[in-house]
């Protein structure tokens, strides 16, 4: 929104790649070793946690990098989600053609859609992508003869199946679902490392300034959200295609805000900060409402606590207090 | 109102930039008012006037800021009235900003070695860190701040980030490098260090001046404009510029 | 309407599942075959100590000191369904205390463990995991809205879990959905809309105008009900579409055609009130015979400020709210159980109204799940392939305690049970019965066989 | 039914939807002109308004008139205390940065949304209107309570013009609007008025609630479209114009009624969505805003 939106700082020492590889991969490698040891419950919310956490550092590519504060996420979600749905639902079409199709999709959206709410800045930004994402919840029950509308549909059970295994296996799951969060993990890792990340930064921290270093800035915007679409819909294609459900809800303003949280809470501008936060608000909702029916209630006053205490995220409070190298 | 005539060289320079009938309007007020204008391939030219005769503004539509009322703007002998900002910048026009605006979250170096990066970049992905990393340091070198390298900008003093700005200028390597009042807030000491760069630095480069200090604008330009309620009041060199009376009233008769 | 195919291959998908996936550590548990280096590594750390110490794995160890029959509640606690939650909370509750009263299945008593799911097809899918996975329930049960028995359903499948949904929605029998998903309480709104044909065609009617909400749940009455009145001789004269957002319903009147003799509503949400108020407000005295579902009103006080354009319109009930003057013993029995007054509300509160229409299915269908329990000699995880064998062989349903809503016929084929539907009529303060369907009235052609679908 | 009385009838929806929708959005639109900030609680400041009304109606059970009159001041003074409370709490410690304030009031839309489903439980309930009286038009009766709320919405918005323009308070507002660090050098308390602001705002909201109350009912989630609706008119409106957003309030209420005489319901609202969106990209300043932001 405002120019002065230091989300982060970036590092100022040259950054140690070794360590920083080593962290990354280190993550990974933890969560390769949870498969074998989780008790099944968290085993499979790992999963799910895992894919959302791809939703989530693509929002944060747009956001947490790129200065662009979308409301309207979920419509990138949603296209990558309904797009593999739906061929699979219609054209028997199976998991690695549908999901390809789906991040397909999200980059359509993201270049049409998004190039046209790219025209604006600041809180127009916001709104556009908000009646954007708005319109295509709707289009959807418009076109309820085929995605049912809000009840949605189960992806049929002959199309989850990838490079003959089928994704309804709890460690297909796991692991495809591992390898999807390892590729957002590292290509996030090498956008924020790369000459293109750091030209994001700066026009996230002073468009003007950039533009008279000479760069084209929509163009990098376009590119930061379309990358960042791109993740969103592999995540919603994944999601649809490992949990066998596609349904409105998923394209509804609650999932805009979700990734916005999420990406927050962890951390803006930080690697692992998207999926920090996706676990945590997870284990927050599912802690709670187990305790209470008031989980909504806890949610709301950690929101409200955690952006009076810890502003700039988990991460981004500990890079600035701890880890000034953390990407 | 008849221009001042320049001193006669030997041989009549390239010219760099060229306006026709330049003009911006806001509104109703005309900010700049069919400026015709030219400057040569290597001249340090200064652009000074009272306030609101529309300085800001006329660089502002030579590097694409904000977009002519009226008017054509050629730059190396090709129009580029129309092109945007960025295609100016890449073509090698430098702007800096009257307001001291660095990227304050990023180091020092980083700053520059974006400035260097746009020009050696093709396509969406450039040149090695630590190629970057090595031209910047030198941009850092030239202007002195080779030690706070990796300092975060916004936490260097004004005078450094000004000179940071000037490195960043330097990274760009552009051939029209338009500084919007370089000196202001400087130290004594600090603006002659900065005069001594901006000399070495108009070996390589054609810089356009906006400045209010008298004594920078007599030690640096080789030729001055003075803008007066948007039109050229006069042009010459630094003497006769000193000597123009129409200069003196628009500056002391008010 | 789009058909669901079953895409499921033939013989069953590839069996890379092996048999439970689920498995607590009750003894009758087998690992999974996806798990037994996952399993071995859990045990070989012989210390679970370190991870049952956090919060999330408490249960999980305590999960067999007791030995209850454990049913995982899917409940809307919050979120657009929160109303029917709590009624089916309550209906549930009573329900279980009297199976335990008497018993409890197989002399096990029964346990519900309830989850919000928040009304939300993510969160639901969750809850789901949550029973099959964490909380080691032998099925879960109880969801109303059609999207998170959707969200749900496959997870269940997946998980092997049986899943018991109370939802009148036409996935089940539709065959969107798989063999681990039963609703043998509460009759789906295909077959509801079905049986209101003959007697809204008979009694009100040839033309009709319907105006129904802009999704799924509104185009399963556009379709069913446009087809069965054609097939009446009647005719769907006018269908409007409200869309999913709005909230007044005024400017959508002019729509319907002067010529209509019937209106047909079926509005779900909070706007209802709005709807007919404004419904009132523009025909005034001079109105066509209305005819209306109930759900939108359920938990809604009929005397209502607003509502008293419906005095004398007629409404479809899937049990009749008020007492009626010939009222079972059974619906005495269960209303007394539950705690709802003559009335519909609760005793408690005369203000707090039940969703009585629907409510009574999770009674049903805990009733129901006892019997196949029962009849399969159900004693651990490993029998849930049994209970659903067991319930997909049961047929006629008669009237009892156990049924108070009336007797029923359920199709082991197609996952569905089909019952009486009522008519009642608003008259002043009262809803008054004035035709119950006949259940062959609501049958239609199986459209799944889900017995053929591999346990 | 003939067009021209079709059109009338949405014209008269729509007017009813531009008044409340007006007086709503003009309390967003207040602090998000004065303060900078997007309120995305307001929403469930219009719900807590609505459900507080209903509280009180049902608490005075004399005359339906009697209990709406005491819950249009009731209703706006609770709730503005409210917003005080949470203004004062979280939002001035978050010094009103734009992000952080959006983060915020999520979490105060939670756990007012909680707050009242725990309390007020997930009916929706009706408010009695004060008269219930219909007018029988030649060709459709009409609500005269409707009538009503056209002209209360009216004078509220007078009231609010004149307490900007004619009170020291409102003179503090402006002043804290056009900048805020001269203000404080002109001993405003900018910090009070801050408070005040997002309290009046919040009061507004409690306002449209509770005329809007009788023709809908109070429910827990009921914040969710005005919200959305307010935010699209503060934005078309121009931020920070007033005079605008009550404009767009107009614009955007009566078209929601007169488009859906032409389109199929569910097309019209993506046709309006979209509409929005390509106003917004051509003139990112809204439709009355002087210049770019």
């Amino acid at each position: 929104m405002s120019e002065s939106t230091a989300v982060l700082s970036t590092p100022p020492a040259a950054p140690p790649t070794a360590r920083i590889l080593g962290l990354h991969l280190g993550v990974l490698a933890v969560l390769f070793a949870l498969h074998f040891v989780l008790p099944d419950y968290h085993h499979i919310s790992l999963s799910r946690i895992m894919v959302l956490a791809c939703f989530a550092m693509g929002y944060n590519l747009a956001f947490g990098y790129s200065g662009l504060l979308s409301l309207g996420h979920a419509m990138f979600f949603a296209a990558g989600l309904y797009a593999a749905g739906l061929v699979a639902q219609f054209a028997d079409i199976a998991a690695p053609g549908g999901f390809l199709i789906g991040v397909a999709a999200a980059a359509l959206v993201a270049l049409t859609l998004g190039a046209i709410a790219l025209r604006t800045g600041g809180v127009s930004f916001m709104i556009v992508t908000l009646m954007f994402a708005q319109a295509v919840f709707l289009i959807i029950y418009y076109f309820g003869t085929y995605t049912r509308g809000d009840e949605g549909f189960v992806v049929p059970d002959a199309m989850r199946v990838l490079l003959g295994l089928d994704l309804a296996d709890p460690t297909v799951r796991y692991m495809t679902a591992l390898a999807l969060f390892a590729a957002c993990l590292m290509g996030s890792l090498a956008l924020a490392r790369s000459n293109l990340g750091r030209v994001l930064i700066a026009i996230r921290e002073n468009e003007d300034r950039a533009r008279m270093l000479g760069y084209d800035v929509y163009r990098y915007k376009l590119t930061a959200l379309t990358l960042s679409a791109v993740m969103a819909g592999a995540a919603g294609a994944a999601y649809g295609l490992l949990f066998g459900y596609v349904g409105a809800s998923f394209a509804s303003i609650q999932y805009s805000i979700y990734p916005l949280l999420w990406v927050l809470m962890g951390g803006a501008g930080t690697v692992l900060g998207p999926f920090l936060g996706t676990v945590l608000m997870f284990y927050l909702v599912d802690l709670t409402s187990a305790a209470t029916t008031a989980y909504l209630l806890v949610v709301g006053l950690v929101l409200i606590a955690l952006i009076l205490f810890f502003p700039k995220g988990i991460l981004g409070t500990v890079r600035e207090r701890y880890l000034p190298w953390l990407p | 109102m008849a221009a001042v005539s320049g001193t006669e060289m030997g041989r009549e320079p390239e010219l760099l930039l060229e306006t026709r009938g330049l003009s911006r309007h806001f509104g109703g007020l005309t900010a700049v008012d069919g400026v015709d204008f030219q400057l040569r391939r290597g001249e340090v030219r200064a652009l000074i006037g009272p306030n609101g005769a529309g300085k800001t503004t006329f660089v502002s539509l030579l590097s694409g800021r904000i977009r002519p009322s009226a008017g054509a703007i050629a730059f190396e002998g090709r129009d580029v009235t129309r092109l945007k900002a960025h295609a100016r910048v890449a073509r090698g026009i430098a702007y800096t900003f009257q307001i001291t605006s660095v990227f304050q979250a990023l180091s020092a170096r980083e700053n520059v070695m974006l400035a260097v990066q746009r020009r050696l970049t093709r396509g969406l992905f450039g040149p090695s860190h630590a190629s970057l990393a090595a031209e910047a340091d030198s941009a850092l070198a030239r202007v002195g701040l080779a030690g706070r390298a990796d300092e975060a900008s916004g936490n260097l003093s004004y005078g450094h980030q000004r000179l940071l700005e000037v490195a960043m200028g330097l990274g760009m390597r552009p051939r029209l490098l338009i500084l919007d009042e370089p000196t202001q807030g400087l130290s004594d000491e600090e603006v002659a260090a900065f005069i001594a760069l901006i000399r070495e630095l108009s070996e390589s480069a054609t810089v356009l001046l906006i400045e209010h200090n008298m004594h920078v604008v007599m030690g640096l330009a080789d030729r001055i404009t003075v803008l007066d309620r948007g039109r050229v009041l006069a042009e010459g060199a630094p003497e006769a510029i000193r000597a123009d009376e129409a200069v003196q009233r628009a500056y002391l008769g008010g | 309407m789009t058909t669901f195919k079953d895409r499921r291959p033939a013989g069953g998908k590839a069996n890379t599942t092996g048999a439970d996936t689920t498995g607590l550590k009750g003894a009758d548990t087998k690992p999974a075959k996806s798990g037994p280096s996952r399993r071995g590594v859990l045990a070989g750390l012989g210390a679970a100590g370190a991870l049952t110490a956090m919060p999330g794995f408490v249960r999980y160890s305590q999960a067999q000191s007791a030995e209850p029959i454990k049913i995982g509640f899917q409940v809307h606690r919050t979120g657009i369904g929160a109303a029917y939650g709590r009624w089916y909370d309550r209906t549930t509750m009573a329900a279980t205390k009297l199976i335990n009263d008497a018993g409890g299945i197989n002399g096990r008593p029964v346990e519900i463990i309830a989850e919000d799911d928040g009304t939300d097809p993510k969160r639901g899918a969750e809850v789901v995991e949550k029973f099959a996975t964490q909380h080691g329930c032998d099925i879960a049960f109880g969801t109303l809205f059609s999207h998170v028995v959707i969200g749900s359903a496959p997870r269940a499948g997946e998980l092997k879990i049986p899943y018991f949904v109370v939802s009148e929605g036409h996935h089940v029998a539709s065959g969107m959905l798989n063999r681990y998903t039963l609703q043998p309480g509460i009759t789906d709104v295909k077959s509801q809309v079905i049986a209101m044909a003959p007697w809204v065609s008979d009694n009100l009617g040839k033309k009709v105008t319907m105006i129904f909400p802009d999704f799924a749940f509104g185009h399963n009455h556009r379709d069913f009900f446009t087809e069965a009145m054609a097939a009446q001789g009647g005719e769907v004269i006018e269908q409007i579409a409200i869309p999913p957002t709005e909230s007044s319903f005024f400017k959508y009147f002019p729509k319907i055609p002067s010529e209509t003799e019937v209106l047909y509503h079926v509005m779900v949400g909070p706007g209802v009130l709005t709807f007919v108020k404004e419904m009132g407000e523009f025909y005034g005295s001079n109105r066509p015979e209305i005819f209306g579902f109930i759900d939108s009103l359920e938990a809604v006080d009929i005397t209502s400020p607003g509502l008293e354009f419906l005095d004398g319109t007629y409404l479809w009930e899937g049990n009749p709210r008020q007492a009626q003057a010939d009222q079972s013993e059974h619906d005495k029995f269960y209303r007394e159980a539950v705690g709802v007054d003559a009335r519909g509300a609760s005793v408690d509160d005369p203000k707090d109204v039940s969703t009585y229409a629907h409510m009574f299915g999770c009674w049903e269908t805990l009733n129901i799940v006892k019997v196949g329990m029962e009849a399969c000699g159900y004693s651990g995880t490993k029998d849930r392939g049994a209970l659903i064998e067991a319930v997909e062989a049961m047929k006629d349903m008669p009237e009892s305690r156990a049924h108070p809503q009336g007797a029923k016929v359920f199709n082991g084929k197609t996952h569905q049970v089909f019952g009486h539907q009522f008519i009642s009529q608003v008259q002043g303060a009262d809803l008054v019965k004035v035709h119950t369907t006949p259940i062959e009235a609501g049958y239609y052609e199986d459209e799944v066989d889900y017995t053929t679908q591999p346990l | 039914m003939d067009f021209g009385p079709y059109f009338l009838l949405a014209s008269l929806e729509g007017a009813v939807g531009a008044a409340v929708l007006a007086v709503t959005a003009l309390g967003l639109s207040l602090v998000f002109g004065v303060m900078r900030i997007v309120n995305v609680a307001h929403g469930e400041f219009f719900m807590l308004g609505a459900v507080i009304a209903w509280w009180v109606a049902s608490l005075i059970g004399i005359h339906p008139a009697v209990g709406f009159l005491a819950a249009l001041v009731v209703s706006p003074l609770v709730v503005g205390s409210v917003a005080i409370l949470a203004e004062r709490t979280v939002l001035s410690r978050l010094h009103y940065d734009p992000e952080a304030t959006i983060v915020a009031t999520i979490g105060m839309l939670y756990v007012i949304q909680q707050a009242v489903l725990m309390t007020y439980g997930p009916e929706a309930r009706p408010v009695q209107p004060p008269f219930d009286f219909r007018i029988q038009l030649p060709w459709f009766g009409y609500s005269a309570y409707k009538l009503f709320v056209i002209l209360a919405a009216v004078v509220l918005l007078l009231a609010v013009w004149w307490g900007l323009t004619r009170t020291r308070l409102g003179l503090m507002m402006r002043a804290t609007q056009i900048d805020r660090e001269t203000a404080r050098a002109f001993a405003i308390p900018v910090d009070r008025v801050y408070a005040g602001v997002f309290a009046v705002g919040a009061a507004l909201a409690a306002l449209g609630a509770v005329l809007v109350v009788p023709v809908q009912q109070a429910h827990y989630l009921m914040g969710h479209d005005p919200l959305l609706l307010s935010f699209i008119t503060v934005i078309i409106g121009g931020l920070g114009s007033l005079r605008g957003t009550v404009l767009a309030a107009v614009i955007i209420g009566m078209s929601d009624g007169i488009i859906s005489v032409f389109f199929s319901p569910t097309l019209a609202k993506i046709i309006a969505t979209l509409a929005v969106a390509m106003v917004l990209v051509a003139r990112p300043q809204g439709l009355f805003g002087e210049r770019a932001p």
